[in-house]
Order: structure tokens, then sequence, then C-alpha cells
């Protein structure tokens, strides 16, 4: 049933991506400049510019070019850049192990630690130990990532010499992003987590698992945690986008390469293969995670699955 | 007595989807039901709860569109009226809701909410009027007038369903539908309000559709009784004396207890369970708890008979 | 023998060293392959591959004779016939322009080749000593395709490329058969350093934490902002040399009020280029007062007609223009109020050279409001010719820099001037195409910019220099960075120290 | 017979409120004592209080005590608690609707309790809990099972909850308005089933329902509560043939019997206070018929009678 | 407003943590409105003579590279940052109010629509659509604050469909219906009435955040442009001082993150105060 019910979300993307490749390219049009005065160089003639520009098939309609995109879209190949002059694919599939990987580990950090305090927070009789979690949650989400991330760099890589102030190469490079980008998520988790956990610790069935004898260790983790599981993938998933494209500031900060800084440079630079390329990447990603949080969610959550008996 | 509502065939089908990745699937919550109202009389609908009790008092007043059949009120087809002629019917045909707690904005004031009905029927009372209309409300429901100002969230279950009532008395309506008025109330002022809707049914001649789970209490408040299974009348007392002929009927009647220890029953095992509405099969469906269910009744659906003195039974094998 | 190189903000993001196809090539490129000739920091000419080369007085043909014993990485042999198999990759790139005027290339023997022109190019050597015009190896060019550049890239230089992770790192390990070092370089044999990292950092403040912890070792470019830590810094040595721009603020003529040339002059004496220098850029680099790298011979114009600060004088100007200084002290004309749009790049720098030149501007009653653009936009707004006023900068060591901004060919962008007028188009003419000789193009060249200059068609405010800073401990850099930029020649004599 | 459960002079605080005070009661084995009131009256507390799950709600007990089987439970250390909840004592729920964890198979749910209580394996646990649901006449027990809750219907899953109290043999059931959620037709169902089980079992059940008929046919002792206390206790034919207090006698007559215009409901004046305004006295004063003046000023003590006791300054006189 | 939400404000302000937080909050705002008069020094007036001054006396947090009191930039830039993301953040609300009340009264395909291009926008990273609209509109407050509100509509308007779709169901819509009220009276009468004090609670928590991703912007030199100071901009010039002029990065960091946490707090006692915690639920 979720395979069939998958697949006919997976078809459903096709017009949907259509839809949104027109806004892509609507947009990306819209900015002003043009990609070919990137390529232009001291000594070149306004005749060579001339030149490149139907060499790039910019002097054609709008629609015109939009259904050469298209075209070439459909049949697999996301084109060449302009003024990075590689293909689009290839500059895609350079950057995105790199987005990935800070992604998901930022991604893995937040949920964790965000879980974990979003439970303190929620079981914690204490309200000094509930302040405490609440302004740790806060710390991540109240500051500019970029000021953050200057800052760790000062205190663990300057002062305590702990990482590499930036790079991609080794592990321990990876710590402070991660860091950086997960403590911002991790009041989102934390929200959702505490909020689920007060709203099912409320409900009759809690106070029936007490009066079976069940230990409170045993009742939390077995029976509500999974119960906050739900939104919290849910809301993850969404945010999949995030992942890949929202870590321009860091990468920056860091050094790193990934696809949102290839996007700002490409944007920077007018290149629009590779502009409208990142973006309808992003959409379908974005698209992909609702599907997978609902997937998710089922696998989860068995009225949502509602096995046939 | 005239004929005054006339609900005839009236069905209204649901769809909805098995889960996230299952097939559509239908059910009728409200099946082929067909009654008659005279003016002045009170006529209870009982039956358990997911019978269609609400969709068919939410049909009766166009609250939702029926799938099929009609209604007609005071010789009115209800369902070929323009939305604005439908809005200013409704002011003639009112009704009180089972949930007392949600059943008032909560940013509004007691007055604001007794008087919403004139503001919304574009009736201009001037203020003096409007406080006089205000405690006259409040004071006919039993409520101190004093209560105008407050909030809903500082009244009592009780006291915001004699809210209720005041509002869908306001315009006085000649229609009265209560929906289970009070099934989350208590006891005690369960009887306050059954007391309430009693006087104010002899002081203003109301028709009454009285809507309850509760047999015992339908047959202490109605003149008349249509008993729902599963989207379908099966049974139509044309009084409360009526000794019940179909199974179902016979089987609340059973179910209820007496408050009185004396009174103890042999409650009989019933067979099986509530079936699942969705795509019902062919055949009366109360075969699968029926004591006397035979081969007829798993594949013929019975149609509401009417025998003599206007009681009508839908079984194969009434008593 | 390692060391690693933090790339300077302007070289990064390339994808490829592929010399012929690109628009953005690094420093690296400079190690990978060699170039037929290098120009010094007096833009002087000097042998490379190209041990000599000849141009005929009409200007219609060049030879050059080659460098014997050459290889590339891949062990191919250096040769006429690679020159000859290299020129037509040219055509119908980005790059053809820099080839353009050569009409064929004939292998004269196997170590001379000879150019046969369309037209004299008296920037031949220029052309050729630029980044673009290293040598890739002709065989793994062609078998490699699309992929050449990014995969491998394949020189006659002293280093090999061993690993290129785009917006990464590039990793160059020394070329032990080097033997044909240029003149430029002591070292006249491999390079001393085994193995060098060129690394990306976007941020200038992590790039200088980097070398402060030893993440790395050389930071090519410093910005200027960056000087006054860095010298205090004593994990850094700060190396200034030349740079190869000029800073400065077009006006455009084309709108009011600077089509009266009394207020563009005036506002060119506004500017002090001395307080410039010494408060944004802390006394590095020099004031500029034309449009030209002081080192270049076209930059000696005329005296009287460089453009230098005079307050009293732009006042003047003004009244007599007839701006009247109102209360608040903006002067207005007219009722109109002498208030302009002033645009500039996104980017620290010119933010904060922006704030100072609005200040100045400001002293001679003129209210210049700020616009901030990235550079594509910017580009797209001087083409709406929407603009007034700019403070920009430019990157180039040669004199037809004054074509690419003043040619009435290229209004809107790059003629920001808006500058289009018989007499300038014809001296542009004389200087670009009519010049037979190096030595007829430079006084071709002196009297066009001598004639703009007196037009009052931008401001000079600033030539930058070009630093570098480095960690003494680990590295050492030649007294002397010989060349235009820190490149090759200069990295050939460096050290890494233990 | 021997007493299972006494209760006396209970108190319990919730932060700054008490919303529960001299409550007494005793159990004898086998016996059903119905604790009935209205919403509000404590009812659920004092379950909790017998549990030991005051603290889920922020609630302790402040003075009296709960001794079970001979030992008092209110100073039971939680871990010796926890043996005895589940084990010795099954908790049945109002809702049935929200008493199951979504997420777990139905079955793996009550096999849990003997696995904790009784140290059965997986297997064994599993054909217990198999074999209990067929006694508790659910169909098809093995595959029930593997359902999850949303599969069944509401008196299934009720039946789930009953299975689960008794996966580990208790000896006291309390049982927290078991059938209030569910219609008639079920409700008596599991009233007879639960009946079955105490004759069957010998179990003890303290059986909480609003409703004074589901009393009169189940129970074999009762104890009336209104707003936080006891206000009567006695046998079930004591207190609905002689209700002494004036509160007992007013629920009574609050439930519809017989025909309309029988007797007419009355309901009781006024509203049950909250907790924050228990009023001094008597706290049934406000809406009591036969209230004095010593009403408002003294708490009535108990006054005992036949079969029972009533907490009413007039309990002695009436009758 | 009624005065059940005006007491709540009020109530807001009766817990110590809301107290503090609403005082600052209230504190920020009247230096905001005042800054041009009450500010110790001229914002943009240049004093390169005393430029990277370390803070004392007279500048209690030193001066930038320009020699310009940071203090007194901190205290304008509070009257920039604060009304562009309050503006930004007002404009999101109304239009997401607007669109979310319409896609949940009217549902069907219109609602199907609205919901996916809004689900789309609020997946993707809020500085990835403000760079690419300051980019087409150019730079400057007005295009940082159109920024700021796209990113933030999806929030305002799920938001307001959810309330809408959950208050469609309450029993009191459907009893005003039966009186006969016309879906202008509903949707303006009650279900935008009792759906707008989450939103503005959350539009309340959104400032904060736009105020970071005004930061944000200005840290990759968009926003506001000089020499108007706002925090984004200075902490973004401050980035090259961050060694040698700390102070030109830290305190509007500083005065950032202690806003947005003021502003949080205070969001979070007026959930408590108007007792919406339950609406705000799965949003
Ligand atoms: N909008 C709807 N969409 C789908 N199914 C509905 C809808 N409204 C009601 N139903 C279904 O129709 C059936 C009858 O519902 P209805 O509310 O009329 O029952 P009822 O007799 O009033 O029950 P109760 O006593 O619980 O109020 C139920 O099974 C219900 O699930
Ligand atoms: N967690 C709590 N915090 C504060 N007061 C509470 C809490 N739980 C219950 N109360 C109060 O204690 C009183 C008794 O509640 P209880 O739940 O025992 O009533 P009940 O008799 O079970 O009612 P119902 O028939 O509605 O279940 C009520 O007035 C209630 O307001
Ligand atoms: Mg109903
Ligand atoms: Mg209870
Ligand atoms: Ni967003």
């Amino acid at each position: 049933m979720i395979i069939k019910y998958t697949l006919q979300r997976l078809l459903m993307l096709i017009p949907v991506s259509l839809s949104i490749s027109v806004v892509i390219f609507l947009v990306v049009h819209l900015l002003p400049g043009d990609p070919i005065d990137n390529l232009m160089r001291v000594g070149s003639s306004p005749e060579d510019r001339l030149a490149m520009t139907v060499k790039y098939g910019l002097d054609r309609t709008l629609v015109e070019q939009y259904l050469l995109w298209i075209r070439s879209i459909l049949s697999g190949d996301f084109g060449e850049a302009i003024v990075l002059r590689r293909p689009v694919s290839a500059l895609i599939w350079q950057n995105l192990p790199y987005s990935l990987t800070l992604g998901a580990l930022a991604f893995a950090f937040s949920s964790i630690v965000g879980m974990i305090a979003g439970t303190v927070s929620a079981v914690a009789k204490n309200p000094v130990v509930e302040q405490v979690v609440k302004a740790f949650i806060l710390l991540g989400s109240t500051v500019p990532s970029f000021w953050l991330a200057l800052l760790m760099i000062l205190l663990f890589s300057v002062t305590l010499g702990w990482f590499p102030v930036s790079g991609a190469k080794t592990w321990t490079a990876l710590v402070l992003p991660v860091l950086t980008i997960g403590f911002g998520g991790i009041a989102l988790v934390a929200r959702v987590t505490r909020v689920a956990l007060v709203e099912i610790a409320r409900q009759d069935f809690v106070t029936l698992l007490h009066a079976k004898g069940l230990s409170r260790s045993t009742i939390l983790f077995r029976h509500l945690l999974p119960h906050a599981f739900l939104p919290v993938v849910t809301i993850l998933a969404l945010r999949i986008g995030w992942i890949l494209g929202g870590a321009v500031t860091v990468e920056f900060v860091f050094g790193r390469p990934g696809l949102g800084s290839l996007l700002i440079r490409a944007l920077g630079q007018r290149d629009y293969p590779v502009v409208q390329g990142c973006l309808l990447m992003l959409a379908l990603a974005v698209m992909l995670g609702t599907l997978i949080g609902d997937v998710a969610q089922a696998a989860l959550d068995p009225r949502v699955r509602e096995a046939t008996t | 007595m005239s004929e005054f509502l006339e609900v005839s065939r009236l069905s209204k089908r649901y769809t909805s989807k098995r889960g996230l990745f299952g097939a559509a699937r239908s059910m009728y919550a409200v099946n082929d039901v067909s009654f008659r109202m005279t003016k002045g009389r009170v006529v209870g609908v009982v039956g358990e709860s997911g019978c269609g009790k609400s969709t068919l008092a939410r049909l009766i007043l166009r609250l939702i569109e029926p799938s099929s059949g009609a209604v007609r009120f005071d010789g009115l087809d209800l369902l070929k009226q323009r939305p604005r002629e439908m809005r200013r019917l409704r002011a003639r045909m009112q009704m009180v809701f089972q949930d007392p707690y949600s059943a008032i904005d909560p940013r509004y004031t007691v007055a604001d909410a007794v008087m919403e009905p004139f503001q919304i029927q574009g009736v201009r009372l001037s203020s003096a009027a409007r406080s006089d209309m205000i405690s006259g409300l409040l004071t006919m429901v039993g409520l101190n007038p004093q209560t105008a100002s407050s909030y809903p969230h500082q009244l009592s279950g009780g006291q915001k369903q004699r809210i209720g009532i005041a509002r869908a008395l306001a315009l006085k309506p000649a229609l009265l539908v209560l929906d289970e008025p009070t099934a989350s109330l208590d006891v005690s002022i369960q009887a306050q309000i059954v007391g309430l809707l009693e006087r104010l049914q002899e002081e203003m001649g109301l028709t009454y559709l009285f809507i309850s789970h509760d047999l015992a209490l339908v047959k202490y408040f109605c003149d008349e009784v249509l008993v729902m299974y599963l989207g379908r009348v099966v049974e139509a007392l044309p009084n409360t004396d009526a000794p019940a002929r179909h199974p179902y009927t016979r089987t609340l009647l059973d179910s209820t207890f007496q408050p009185d220890p004396k009174l103890r029953r042999r409650i009989q095992p019933l067979a099986g369970e509530v079936p699942s509405p969705f795509d019902l099969g062919p055949g009366c469906a109360f075969a699968a708890r029926c004591p006397r269910a035979s081969e007829r009744c798993r594949v013929e659906t019975p149609l509401l008979a009417a025998s003599g003195g206007g009681h009508a039974v839908a079984c194969h094998h009434p008593d | 023998q390692e060391a690693t190189f933090a790339l300077p903000a302007g070289e990064l993001g390339a994808t490829s060293y592929n010399p012929v196809t690109s628009s953005n090539l690094n420093s690296a490129t400079s190690l990978i392959y060699d170039r037929l000739i290098e120009q010094d920091a007096d833009q002087s000419f000097h042998p490379h591959l190209a041990t000599s080369w000849q141009e005929s007085p009409d200007g219609m043909t060049w030879e050059f004779k080659l460098h014997p014993g050459v290889k590339f990485h891949d062990g191919e042999p250096f040769n006429a016939e690679t020159i000859a198999a290299w020129i037509p990759t040219f055509a119908g790139t980005e790059n053809a322009f820099m080839v353009e005027a050569i009409d064929k290339v004939v292998v004269v023997d196997p170590l001379t080749i000879k150019f046969v022109m369309k037209r004299p190019e008296p920037n031949m050597l220029y052309n050729l000593a630029s980044s673009f015009m290293g040598v890739p190896s002709p065989k793994s060019y062609k078998a490699l395709g699309k992929d050449y550049g990014v995969t491998t890239a394949v020189g006659t230089g002293p280093f090999k490329l061993e690993s290129f992770s785009i917006g990464l790192e590039t990793v160059l390990v020394r070329n032990d058969d080097y033997a044909w070092d240029s003149d430029l370089s002591v070292n006249q044999g491999a390079a001393k350093i085994a193995k060098i990292t060129f690394r990306e950092i976007p941020d200038q403040s992590t790039a200088f934490l980097e070398l402060k912890t030893g993440g790395v070792d050389v930071l090519l470019g410093v910005p200027t902002d960056f000087l006054s830590i860095i010298k205090s810094e004593k994990a850094a040595t700060i190396i200034t040399m030349p740079g190869t721009g000029i800073n400065y603020m077009p006006i455009n003529t084309s709108v009011a009020p600077f089509t009266d040339i009394k207020v563009r002059q005036a506002t060119a004496l506004a500017i002090n280029q001395k307080a410039i220098l010494d408060s944004v850029y802390a006394g590095v680099g020099q004031e500029a007062h034309n449009f030209l790298i002081s080192s270049l011979p076209e930059s000696q114009v005329k005296p009287g007609l460089d453009v230098s600060f005079d307050l009293a004088k732009a006042n003047a100007l003004l009244d007599e223009a007839g701006w009247k200084r109102a209360d608040d002290g903006v002067r207005a004309k007219d009722g109109q109020p002498l208030k302009v749009k002033l645009f500039t790049q996104n980017d620290t720098e010119f933010k904060r050279l922006t704030q100072v030149v609005q200040a100045q501007l400001k002293d001679i009653g003129m209210d210049a409001e700020i616009t901030v653009l990235d550079s594509s936009t910017i580009r797209d707004e001087y083409k709406k010719n929407n603009h007034q006023l700019a403070v920009r900068g430019y990157d180039w060591n040669n004199a037809d820099i004054l074509d690419w901004f003043f040619s009435g060919a290229r209004l809107g962008y790059p003629n920001i001037s808006m500058w289009k007028d018989a007499k300038s188009d014809e001296l542009n003419k004389t200087a670009m195409t009519n010049s037979k000789t190096s030595a007829e193009r430079i006084a071709n060249f002196r009297t066009y910019h001598e004639y703009l200059l007196s037009q009052f068609l931008f401001v000079p405010i600033y030539q930058p220099a070009t630093n570098i800073a480095f960690n003494p401990k680990t590295v050492s850099v030649p007294e002397k960075v010989r060349g235009p930029r820190f490149r090759s020649q200069t990295i050939m004599d460096m050290q890494v120290l233990q | 017979m021997s007493t299972i459960l006494k209760v006396e002079a209970l108190r319990v605080a919730i932060g700054a409120l008490t919303p529960l005070s001299s409550v007494s009661f005793s159990l004898e084995k086998g016996e059903t004592l119905g604790l009935v009131g209205e919403s509000g009256s404590g009812k659920s507390l004092t379950a909790m209080a017998i549990m030991g799950l005051l603290p889920l709600i922020g609630g302790r007990i402040t003075g009296g005590s709960v001794v079970f089987d001979g030992s008092d439970l209110t100073a039971l250390p939680e871990p010796a608690y926890r043996k005895l909840r589940g084990g010795r004592i099954g908790l049945i729920t109002q809702n049935p609707m929200t008493s199951l964890d979504p997420l777990k198979k139905v079955g793996s749910q009550i096999d849990v309790v003997a696995r904790l209580h009784l140290g059965l394996d997986k297997s064994a646990a599993r054909n217990r809990t198999v074999e209990l649901l067929g006694e508790l006449r659910i169909p098809e027990p093995a595959s029930i099972y593997h359902l999850y809750p949303h599969q069944l219907s509401g008196g299934m899953k009720q039946r789930i909850v009953i299975a689960m109290a008794l996966a580990a043999d208790p000896d006291l059931l309390i049982a927290d308005e078991p059938t209030t959620a569910l219609d008639v037709t079920v409700q008596a169902q599991i009233i007879r089933l639960l009946s079955d089980l105490i004759r069957d079992r010998g179990l003890s059940m303290v059986l909480i329902t609003h409703d004074m008929s589901v009393v009169a046919q189940a129970c074999d002792k009762v104890v009336v509560m209104y707003a936080g206390t006891a206000v009567e206790y006695g046998t079930v034919a004591a207190i609905f043939d002689d209700p002494r207090h004036p509160y007992t006698k007013a629920l009574i007559g609050c439930i519809p019997r017989g025909l309309a215009g029988a007797q007419r409901l009355k309901g009781i004046e006024g509203t049950v206070p909250s907790v924050a305004h228990y009023p001094q006295g008597c706290r049934f004063h406000p809406r009591c018929p036969r209230a004095e003046a010593i009403c408002a000023a003294v708490s009535p003590p108990f006054i005992a009678s036949r079969d029972g006791a009533a907490a009413c300054h007039f309990a002695g006189a009436v009758g | 407003m009624n005065a059940l939400a005006q007491s709540g404000v009020g109530r807001a302000f009766t817990t110590p943590l809301g107290l503090f937080s609403g005082g600052y909050i209230l504190i920020l705002l009247v230096v905001a409105l005042t800054a041009p008069w009450i500010t110790p020094f001229d914002v943009t007036i240049q004093d390169l003579a005393n430029s990277n001054a370390a803070p004392g006396w007279p500048h209690l947090m030193g001066t930038d590279e320009f020699g310009r009191d940071v203090l007194s930039r901190v205290m304008y830039g509070a009257r920039t940052s604060l009304s562009v993301s309050a503006t930004a953040i007002g404009f999101s609300m109304i239009v997401g109010m607007a669109l979310g009340a319409a896609a949940g009264y009217f549902g069907g395909l219109f609602e199907r629509a609205v919901m996916t291009v809004v689900d789309l926008t609020w997946s993707f990273p809020d500085i990835l659509i403000a760079l690419m609209l300051v980019a087409i509109i150019g730079p400057g407050l007005s295009s940082t604050m159109f920024a700021i509100a796209v990113a933030y509509l999806a929030q305002f308007t799920r938001l307001t469909r959810a309330q809408i779709v959950q208050l469609k169901r309450e029993t009191f819509i459907e009893a005003t219906i039966n009186l006969g009220a016309t879906p202008a009276h509903i949707l303006s009468r009650h279900l935008l009435p009792n759906a707008v004090a989450p939103v503005i609670v959350v539009g309340m928590l959104a400032i904060g955040d736009g105020i970071i991703l005004e930061a944000t912007l200005g840290f990759f030199g968009l926003g506001a442009q000089p020499p108007t100071p706002s925090w984004g901009a200075m902490m973004s010039s401050g980035t090259a001082q961050l060694f040698l002029a700390p102070w030109v990065i830290i305190f509007p960091g500083l005065v950032v993150a202690v806003t947005v946490i003021a502003i949080n707090l205070f969001g979070d006692a007026l959930i408590r105060a108007l007792d919406i915690r339950e609406r705000l639920r799965g949003t």
C-alpha cells in the first residue's frame, strides 16, 4: 500500500515540478543584469559580446529559452553553466556531498539534542532545570549564525585550538559548522518535542500505563517518545530544503563548498542555468521531504498507515 | 393541526479515505429517512452514537446539503430556496446544539451572543429595547439578567446551554431542533434544562424535534419517537406508550437500567458489534445482532411499513 | 616541504584549470602552466617558453624562438607543433579575442614559430603573458575534452596538479624535471617547495584566523581592513607590492548636473586622495591622480592634467556654475538641491571608501546618497543609465583599459561615464588600431589619456597595493617580488622553513 | 468477609486547593462499591489517590488513610506501589477511545502487565492474553491480538482495557466510569461482563459512575459524593429506599422514569461550585431546599442510619 | 482588540520574566522612537582621528572604523532594525491572514493551491528567498522588508488557515450560520477575531527572527544602506574589525541576542496570559 501510494505521489511531482520550473525560470530571468558581462574581459569587443549572447541563446524570447531549458531537463540534462563553464549537474554533484554531510550531521545534532532538551524540559519538575534548558534552547536561535560562527572560531579554534578554523577535508573541520547550524535547529525540535510530550502526557492512556505499574522511564521511552517522534519527523522532513541550501552563511564563514554557496555565487554572476538547476533541485528536495515526512509518519503511526485487516 | 415539517426520502452520503493510503469508501450517515411533524408536537429521535441523528438535524435545517431527498417546511421546499431566502427563513427554524461549551463565541459577552440573532437578521433595536430584550430573554431561560456582561468561560455548562436556548428562541422560531441538548451535562442540570424546555414548549406552543440517545429521556419528554439505527429509521412510535415492535428498539429498552435496585435486569447477551457503517451490504443492518434474524434479513432490506395507528416498523419479523 | 596558500577573494570559485575556455583562473594556474612570455612588475616583458621574439616593422608577423628541451607533465615534448595546435583551440571560446589578430600559425622549424597577423597587434606580448595563455599539453587537452582542467590539467609548469576539489582546495606537487625557469626567478631549477595547497576561504576574517593558527602559511591578497591587525600579529609578515588597478569614481556625463564640465571638475577636485590613503588604507598603496597605474608609461601625462584635491577651487567652480550653498550646507540651483546618487559595490572595502567619499562630497555642498548594489545589478543600472556617481575599481595593467571604459561603442557598461565624443573616439581608434609598434602605441594612448583627463570623466582616488601576508616561521619569501602579481616567479624562490 | 479496602477521612490537595476531603468508605472482598456523584465531585481523584497516581497531576494525600488488604498505602514507597498497581489493583478508565496507546498493538499492551507482574515470558504472556480475551467474550481473540486500537470499536477497546486490568489477576478493580462513553447497548454488555467477573473471580470492585441507574443495577454499596466530599454512604437498598441526604434524594429525582407527565423533572437549582469556591459549612447548602442557618456555618458530621450514614444536619430527622 | 486580549497583554507583565522582557522591549521601543534626539553622538558624522577607540569614556561601547560612536549607532540601529522587522512582519501578517483565512474558509482547490505554494516557500531557506528577492528588487531597506515579509508569509498563512479550519468546526460557527449569517459576517465577526491573537503572538516572535534575517542580509552586504546604522549592517562591517575592534561586532550582536530572547520570553508570557497554547499547536 505504502509503495503504491509513494509511487502515486512521485508521479504527482512531475506536474508540480513543471509549474515550479516556470516560476523558477521567470524569477531567475527577472534578475537585473546578465551572465555575459561576467565572461567579457578587457580587450573583447562589443561584437564578441553579441556573439556570446547568441551562443548562449540569450537573444531568444523567454518562451523559447524556457522550452529549450525544460526540454534539456526532461532529457536529464541540466545544461551547461555559462560563467562557471561546467555542466550544471557536475557542479551540483560536486557540491552536494558537502551540503549533505554538513546538513545530515547538523540535522542529527539538532534532532538528538533538541529531543533531549525538549524531553527534559517537558519532564523536569524542577523549574530551574526547565529555565536552564530553555535558555540553552534559545541560545542558538537568537543570534545570527555568522556571529555565532565567528565567536565559536575565536573560542574553539583560536583560543583553545581544538578544531581547525575552516576547511572541509577533515572531520574535525565539521564540528564547528555542525554546531553552528545545529544550534539553530535545536529550538525548533525541542519546542515540538516538548509540546508533543506535554500533550500526550495528558492522555488517559498514560494514566493507564502508570496504573499498569510500568516505571516512569519505560513509559517515557517506550510510549511517550515514539509519539513525540511523529511531529519531529514531519517538521524535520519539511526542512530538507534548509539542510541543502540554508547553510550559506556557515559555508561562507567556514570556507566550505556547498549547494548554498554554489547558488549564491551563481546568483551573483547571473549564471542562469546553475541558478535554475540548483533551485529546481531544492524544490524537488523539498517536495520529496514532504513525501518522506508523510511516509515516515505512516511508518510510525498505524492510524495513518491504516493496515488492512 | 397542519403538516408543518415533511421530510421525504432524505439521504446523506459521505465518502472518505481509509487512512492515508487506503481507497475511498462511502457510507450513508442518513439513509432514506421520511417522516412528518405536526405543529406543536414533540418528536423524539433516539439511536446510538453515530447512527446519524445530528446529520439528520443538520439536513433538516439545511446546514448541510443532502445527497438526495427533500425537506418541506411550512409548505416551502427548503432545498429550492436561494441563499438569501434561506438565510431569512432560518429565523423560523432554530437549533440547540449538543455541545454547549463551544456553542458561544468565546469573545462574545452573553448580551452580544443573545443579541446576535437580531443583528444578523437585520432587526434594529433601540438601546432601551435592546436591554429589555436581553433581560427578557435571559429571564425566560431562567438566568439572572446580570449575567449579560459575562463571558462564556465564566459560565457553567448548564448556563451556557440556557444561553444557547435563548439565542435559538430570540427570533421566535416555529421549529426548534434540539440535538442532545443535555448530553454533556450533569443529571441535575439535565433535569433543569428538560424542565425549562417543557415549560417553554407549553408557553410558546413550540414544535420540537428532540434528539437523544437516552430512550428513557425521550420517552419521558416526547409525543412521538423515531428510532434510528445506522442511518435508517427502524421504528416510528406514534406515542410513547406504544409497545416496541422492532428487535432493536427492544434491545435498547432492555439495555436501559432502572434507578431502583429492586428492578435489576438480567442482561441478555447481545451477539456481535455495531457493524461498520461503511459500504454496508444489502439486508437489515441489525441482522448481525438480531436474535430473530433470518436468511431474508441478510439479503433484503426491510422497509419502514406502517401498521395501525401510525406505528411503523422496518423489520421482516416484527413483534 | 609543504605550504598552504589561501587564494585572494577575487580568485575564488574557479571551476576548471582549462586556460583556453575558462573565464576565471587563479594563481595555481601560473604554476601548472608556463607562458611564452612573462611580464615583470615594471610591465616589461621577459622570455620564458619563448626565448626570443621578433615583430616585423609593419606589425604583420611575429616570430618566436622556443625553449628547447621543454616537456609537459605527461611526457609530451613542447615545440612549434604544440603552438600550432594550441592557438586554434581558442576559436569560439570567450578567450578568442586574445588571439583574434593572429591569422595563422606557421611552423618554421621545430623550435621556431611564426604568427601571421590579420592586423597589427601592439598588445601581442601583453596577451601572451596573461594566465589564459598558459600552454596546455595538446595531447591531454584533446584526449580529455570537457573534463580537461577538472580532473587533470597538464602543462609544462613547475608544479603538477595533484587534486582539485572545486570550491575547496587545489593541491599541486613539484615537477622535479623543471629546468626552464624564466629569468624573473633566481632559482633556475625545480621548485623548492614540494607540495602546495591552495585553499579557497571566502570570509576574510576566517582566512586571517587560519594564518594566525597555522592553517595556512600564505595569504595571497589581504584586504586593507586587515593590514593593521596583521601588522600587530607576530605570526605574520606582510609584503606590499604595487597593485595593478585603480579605484576611482566615474562621473555620468550624460545626466545633470554632470553635463556641466564645471560641476564634473569640482567633483573631481573635491576628493582628497591623501586623506583617503591615510584613513581608509592606512597609508598602504598610492594616491591615484589619473586613470592608469603608475608603472604604465601611458600614466606619465603632461603636468597639470593630473587630478588633485583642491577644495577652494572646487567650491569656486560650483559657485561659478550657479550652484549656491543653502543653509543646510547643500548647494542648490534653480531650487534644485545638489543631490546625487552614489553607487557602490557590495563589498566591505568599497562601502568604507564610499562612505568617506560621501563625507568629502559633503564639503563641496554635494549631498550624495549611497546605494549598494551587487556587481550584476550595478552593471544593469549603468546600462539603464540610472547612475550619477559610482565608486569602483578596476584591475588591469594595460592602457587599453582606457578603450574599455571610455570607448563610445560601449556606453552604459563599461563606459560608465557615458562618454561619447568625436575627438575622443578618434584618439581611441588611433591608439587601439593605428599603432603599429609598442612605442607608437604608448604615445597614442598617452594622448588619449590626456584628453580624457581634461574632460573630468572620473575622479581618480587610489592605487591599491597588493598585500601578501605569510607566516615567517614556516615560509620564506624573496625580498623582491617579481612579476605583476605574486605568482609563479616569486613562488619558485620561496622556501619552506622547518 | 474481610475488608479489602478501607478509605478513611481521605484528603487530597493539588497545589493550594483541596479538591477532596473527608472521603471514607470500606469495601469487603467480593463486593462492588459504587462511587457516584456529578462531574467534578472528586470521584476520579479518589481513584487516583487509591492508585497512588496523584503525583501525575501534581496532587498529594494530605490526610486520612487508604488501607489495602491490611497495609496503609499512603506511606508506601513508589517501587512497592508499582508492584501493586496493575498487579493487585487494576484500573479501568473512563474513555476507551484514549485509554490505549495508539501506536502499539493491543495484544502487547495487555502482555506487558503479565510479564511485569507475573514474570511470564513473551510467549506465555501472549497465550495468557489470548485466553483472557476469549474469557472476555471477544471473538477471534488471536487475531484481535494483532490489531491496533484504532481498528476496534469503543466497546471492544473497553474490553481490552478491562483485560489489561485483569491480566495480572488483581484482587481489586477500580473502574472509573467504564461505560460513560459507551452506547447503552454496549454499556449493558460491559456491566454484565464486569458483574460476571466479580462473581467468577471473587474480585472486589470500586465502580465509579455518575449514573444512579448503573449503581442500582450493579452495586452492593454506594458512596454518594458532592463537591469533593462524601455526603452519604450505605447499602444500595438503603440509599434508594431511604436516602437520608437531600442531595442523594434530589439526584435520584433527576432521573426521568416512566412516561411523560408522570412526574415533572425538577433538577436541582443552582450549579455545582468549583474547587476554589467550595462554600463554608455544608457544601450543598446553597442548593439545598432544606438548608437552614446552621448548614452555612457548620460542616455536618456523618449521622449513622440503618445501613449507612449521611453528612447532613437533618439526616436523623428525615424519613 | 477586545478587553480579553488587552487584559492578556497586561497579564503577560505580571510574571517576573514577562515583566523583565516586556520592560526591556518597551525601553527598546522608546529608544528606537526617540533615537534621533537621544543618541549621545551623531551616528553618521565621521571622526577618523578617533577610529576604533576601545569602550570607555565618552564612547561607552567604543567607536567604529570611522570614529562613530557604537552606542549611538546601536541605539539608532534599534530604530532601523526594529522598524524594518516590524513593518515587514506586520505586512506579512496582514497578507498571510488574508490568504490563510481565504484558504481556510473557502477550502477546495483554492486552498490546495495556496497551501502548496506556501508550504514550498516555507520549506525553502529564508536566507535564499531573501537573497533572491533582494537581487530582484535591488538593495535597500524596502527590499529587505519585502524579503522578510515574503520569507515569513508562509508561517502566517499556515497558522491562520489552521485556526480558521479549526474554528470552522466549532459549534458556534454552525450556530451562527443557522441564525442566517452571511459568510462576511462569519469571517469578520467570528473567524478572524478569534484567529487573530495567536497570529499576533507568532508575529511578535517572528519580529525576533526578522531582526536576525535582517542582520544576516546585512552580513551579505545587503539591507540598510550606509551610513544608516542597523544592527545587521554594523555586524557585517564589524566582521573585518573582529580582532582590532571586537566591540563593533560584539555589542550589536549582544543586543540582537538579548532583544530576540526578550521577544521570545515575552511571547511565551503572552501565550500563557492569553491562554492560546492549545491553538498554536501543530503550526
Ligand atoms: N462531515 C462528515 N464527513 C464524514 N462523515 C461524517 C461527517 N459527519 C458525520 N459523519 C459520519 O456520519 C455518521 C453519523 O454522524 P452523526 O454525527 O449524525 O451521528 P449522531 O447520531 O449524531 O452521533 P452522536 O450521538 O455521537 O452525536 C457517523 O458515523 C459520522 O462518522
Ligand atoms: N490536575 C488538577 N488540578 C487542579 N484541580 C484538579 C485537577 N484534577 C482535578 N481537579 C479538580 O478536582 C475536582 C475533582 O475532580 P475529579 O476528576 O475527581 O472529578 P470526577 O468526579 O471524576 O468528575 P467527572 O465525572 O467529570 O470525571 C474537580 O473540581 C477538578 O476541578
Ligand atoms: Mg450527534
Ligand atoms: Mg472522573
Ligand atoms: Ni520561513
